[in-house]
């Protein structure tokens, strides 16, 4: 009996909880603009969702997925995109959109149950969110071989959660990519959960990146509260795509602080201490933390910065309660480039009933 | 005797099968420690424990197929799909294995399998969340589909469903899931299977409808009793068989056909229903048969979803129209 | 000009279209290296490569899901399942974003895919080797499909379909694959969508059918002239959306249909065709509309197939009885 | 940037392609009774399955797929098996069956289009053969998951083929199966080809072995051609899985000697030279070699086995032929329990036409 393959999963962090460096930076983190950049957007987040939350609340949204604690994974993430790659969200990672160009108001719109949140003038070859749990991955490994057909130097980034990695679709999507070569990274947002389940129920794997074995490809840990790692991560995965050394699997480990949705409750499965537990090491405070430390960043900066981004969630949320109810004929309207015509008697009644509603 | 809610007598009809017949196992996505996202299944897994109220791993189509794999060794597997717009991938295991396994090895292997999922919309959810496919499923031999209008009949229909010794589908109407309370007797009394049930006598027209359809053709119905319109609205309850004789026997009776359903029209079970009646009932037929159906649309977002929705104005429309023609 | 059979056609088709749209790219299990089980793809992995004409992993699913990615790239994927029995772990990927996607982005995303695959049975296949399933594409709004009946249609409706801007699912009738050869032009030039064919004018009653079933529709028309039936055959091939005004002229002429299909019959396109005219062209009807289907089990192992699939005499039966009722 | 994973991928080998041992064998191996017992059915499987190709050359049969090649790995995991072991087969991996008491005869009935082929008299709760690749690979899971709830100690062995490790089916049951430590042993037959797709193109993964990681469960690679190995391998899986240790992957290297199905020509496809060179592996000589040159075995006992195998596949092939044609009415008698009312009319019509056929 003798080995014919072996492994190593590694691990990275380079901004501890407390705020600390905890190994080499790479480039864009000796830039206080960019650090910068990378926070602002991170608070923007933090805002933007608990204002989403209060509009639930308050019946003025739907269901509501939020983002609180996920921010450095995102924000990381987006940072470290081109403009020409291409997205492949699952609901909450909202920090990377923003970064490529959705608008907030584009978001509410979306989880206020109306299509037209999902047109994207910024990225506009991003996929919406994806809510069937794993289907964006392959939509990611195809964009990915058309880069490759195309010979572009442009990468997939797809994102999954710790939940999503048991469905087939996501090791399909992998292992084809693999096979080929595509230029692909996929990120899974191991947040601790999938609604009620923790990822110990989900999987025996003792690391989620360790499934990029199976695919024969590259995969890697990173502590996804640490903005400087996510995207020093990212960074080198997104490179050696691109230079056709083929997909990763990047593992970001961070914390749900939220209920899965609006529509949930936590506090029914999840055990006493942890949330506060996974608090301390939540990704703005420790970014703050630095940038205070390096003088980068005061406390007047700072409510400066809370103010701006409650002016931009206002104006987004005056702007989105402000769009007109879509028409009842929308149903039809981009159902194909063009309506057979068996559909018009259907879209005349719709159009009629629409006339005579309340 | 209480009075339930759907969802409540959902949740009486599990504990009731689970506390007496030990082969009972119930399966899904967060339905142990967090009860079902409907709470469908609140408090059993503290009941009965985490093999016999088990938190599935997020896979559908291990949901399913191992669903399959239990059966055959004898468990009553109750699965839950958690909205019927996630059933695709559990697809390829209900369609080319639970529905065929008895028919592929002539009755040796058996699969006493009961699949629930959440069925339509009007509950404000998000994409995906709203879907009635049913009749993917009812196209598929070796299958039954159920679905209940009423917290008693959930109570019986899902009893049934658990005792039958082949798979069924079990769609639970989620507009309905909390929307009227009825008296519900814990009396472990299945229904019977493949048959409809009468909501209302009427001599004027015949209505067909199943799960939350059928309580705005209701509110249709006793609008148009003031213009003298009187309807015999029927509950499919069994969407696969369906019980033809019943409606072609009312048909006969008051020679006019109305088909409400949410799910699009296009191949929809009202197809089958309409298709059947001409088929068999033509010459009962003073008058077109008419579907109140759902468009041959993608199931909007939830600012629309009431306008995709037969709405009871629609439906009754479709009632007038079909009775004066 | 060549006589082609039904799956020389195809290729030809595919490969007109690689050869005249760089976008254009065929993706499939064994389609490359091996040219396709049933050799629809054979000669165009040497002739326009491994990238152009891409041997897939094992999985419909990435198939499927992969396709949409392409696609909204801009290319321009053809997709083959190899056969339709094996379509399942593929239709969350078209029933949920292919058929969806274009809606859901109001037009921001577009999915120009075509997806093709063996169709029915009759050719002594294993088990899952014989599935009609279109029904089940149908029911699902934003989807285009098709199935041609022969070589000519056959190339004419493909290069159609990969110059939608839309999915369109593509059915080819194993049965006809190497059945009969016809001149077919390789003029590029793509045939009408959303439209029958007539395939045979008659007085007294209307036929409509698809795929493999208009041979042995055409076969039972030519047998009841003998007995002074006149039947007018309609080859539906667009399977949705459905030329239903066409079917609906005709049997305003005949006053009787019968509609044939090789699929189960519950929940078939049968049930749409019948249920729209007994909607639409109610009054015109002579005769109680009559559906000569598959019948509402498991398609069996092969020994059984051909007592599965309406037989020649039977679909005559159910012409003669129509014409006669 | 550290290491928190590392695994090893190992490979066993207890004969060589030459018939030498090459390590320690564990106890049936010093039994000659038992290694005996696993040639003769190795032999049977090689004489059936050269009378399927040409009953189907003849018509006489349908499509057929051959196992010719993959014998050692077929009847070694039989023989590790208990009786009360349930088997999830693909769909030729006939060695295994007949080891466990499914009939020459009943292959044969299967192949040739008629559904009674699938009821075992023996192995009473063995899955019939499955065609939609990697679905039978959750319903072992399921099988596993009842004898835990029963606290039975079977166990469930599911094969998959070096294709279907390409579908999600495979990974969500290796999953969930490791999620809940169920007894289940996987056997990955690794035959080298996907009817035309070579495994390297269907995976970048180095072995098929180590997709047991992205499960976090026990993963081994093993020669498939070695009887002896493929038996030690699998009886230390299934002590393990009865054990409560969970599931293990095993990964066959062997070779499919012949055309993928009868209706395949893999010259059309294979590398000339791949197929001379994989025959001087094949488990059935190497196996001989060693019985002879260990006096278990003789040049007049081969030709005694050659015969008995011939005589019992001839008494296969009659009792298939002399099958009566299934009733059509047989497509409706086991759809239900009890067959409901609707669908009376059409066993009705079927019963009349079978009737006027012909
Ligand atoms: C196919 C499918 N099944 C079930 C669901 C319902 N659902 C929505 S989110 C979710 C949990 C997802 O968990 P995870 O992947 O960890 O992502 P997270 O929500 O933690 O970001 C489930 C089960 C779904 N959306 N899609
Ligand atoms: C879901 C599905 N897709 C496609 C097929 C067609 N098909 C039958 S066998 C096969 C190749 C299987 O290869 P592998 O898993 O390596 O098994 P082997 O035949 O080599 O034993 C394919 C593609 C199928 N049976 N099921
Ligand atoms: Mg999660
Ligand atoms: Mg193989």
């Amino acid at each position: 009996m003798h080995s014919v393959a072996n492994f190593d999963i590694h691990y990275r962090q380079l901004l501890d909880a407390a705020g600390m460096p905890t190994g080499e930076w790479p480039g864009f983190g000796r830039d206080p603009a960019q650090l910068l950049a990378m926070y602002r957007m991170m608070t923007l987040c933090r805002v933007f969702d608990t204002k989403a939350i209060n509009l639930q609340r308050t019946g003025r949204l739907g269901t509501y997925a939020p983002c609180t604690g996920q921010e450095a994974t995102h924000v990381g993430v987006g940072a470290a995109m081109q403009a020409d790659d291409v997205l492949f969200p699952v609901y909450r990672e909202y920090g990377t959109q923003l970064w490529r160009g959705v608008t907030l108001a584009g978001i509410y719109t979306y989880w206020n149950g109306d299509e037209r949140g999902t047109w994207f003038d910024g990225p506009r070859q991003d996929f919406p969110w994806c809510v069937p749990i794993a289907s964006q991955m392959p939509h990611a490994a195809g964009a990915a071989m058309a880069f490759k057909v195309r010979g572009q130097a442009r990468c997939a980034v797809a994102y999954i959660g710790d939940g999503g990695t048991s469905q087939g679709a996501f090791y399909e999507a992998l292992n084809a990519a693999g096979a080929q070569t595509l230029p692909l990274v996929a990120v899974v947002v191991n947040n601790g959960w999938a609604i009620s389940v923790p990822v110990a129920e989900q999987t025996a794997a003792r690391t989620l990146a360790q499934k990029a074995i199976a695919a024969g490809i590259a995969g890697i840990q990173v502590d996804g509260n640490d903005i400087i790692a996510v995207r020093a991560v990212m960074e080198e995965a997104l490179a050696r795509a691109r230079n056709g050394g083929g997909p990763t699997l990047v593992e970001a480990l961070t914390y749900r602080l939220s209920d899965h949705t609006t529509a949930d409750d936590a506090t029914r499965y999840r055990p006493a201490g942890e949330l506060e537990a996974a608090w301390q090491r939540e990704p703005l405070l420790r970014t703050r933390h630095y940038l205070q430390a390096h003088g980068h960043w005061s406390d007047t900066q700072e409510a400066a910065l809370r103010a701006d981004c409650q002016a931009q969630v206002d104006a987004a949320v005056s702007a989105y309660q402000a769009l007109p109810a879509a028409s009842t004929d929308s149903m039809f309207e981009h159902l194909f480039a063009q309506l057979p015509h068996e559909l018009q008697a259907q879209q005349a009644s719709a159009r009629h009933y629409a006339a005579h509603k309340g | 005797m209480a009075k339930l809610t759907l969802v409540e007598a959902i949740n009486l009809a599990l504990a009731h099968a689970l506390q007496n017949d030990p082969d009972v196992v119930l399966m899904g996505e967060d339905i142990g420690r967090n009860g079902g996202v409907f709470r469908a299944t609140a408090g059993l897994q503290q009941r009965f424990g985490a093999l016999r109220v088990q938190d599935s791993v997020l896979a559908e189509g291990v949901i399913a197929g191992m669903a399959v794999g239990m059966a055959a060794q004898g468990l009553k597997p109750v699965a839950e799909i958690q909205f019927m717009g996630f059933i695709y991938p559990a697809l390829d295991q209900i369609c080319n294995h639970m529905a065929r396994m008895r028919n592929r090895t002539r009755g040796r292997i058996t699969l006493p399998i009961v699949v629930r999922m959440p069925h339509g919309g009007g509950i404000h959810a998000p994409e995906h969340h709203s879907e009635s496919l049913e009749s993917l499923l009812c196209h598929h031999a070796g299958l039954r589909v159920l679905c209940p209008s009423t917290p008693a009949r959930a109570y019986g229909l899902l009893l049934a469903a658990i005792r039958n010794p082949d798979p069924v589908i079990f769609l639970e109407p989620t507009r309905l899931y909390r929307l009227a309370r009825q008296e519900v007797e814990d009396d472990g009394v299945a229904a019977d299977l493949d048959c409809c049930h009468l909501l209302r006598e009427g001599q004027d027209v015949t209505v067909v409808c199943w799960g939350a359809a059928t309580h705005d053709v209701l509110q249709a119905a006793h609008a148009l009793e003031s213009e003298s319109i009187d309807c015999e609205v029927i509950d499919l309850s069994s969407l696969s068989p369906i019980d033809h004789n019943s409606i072609l026997d009312s048909v006969a009776r008051t020679g006019r056909l109305v088909i409400v359903h949410e799910a699009a029209r296009n191949c929809g079970v009202g197809a089958e229903i309409a298709a059947t009646v001409a088929e068999r009932g033509l010459y009962h037929l003073h008058a077109p048969i008419r579907r109140v159906t759902g468009y041959d649309t993608v199931m909007p977002y939830f600012r629309l979803e009431h306008d995709y929705i037969p709405s009871v104005t629609r439906i009754a429309d479709g009632i007038r129209e079909t009775v004066q023609a």
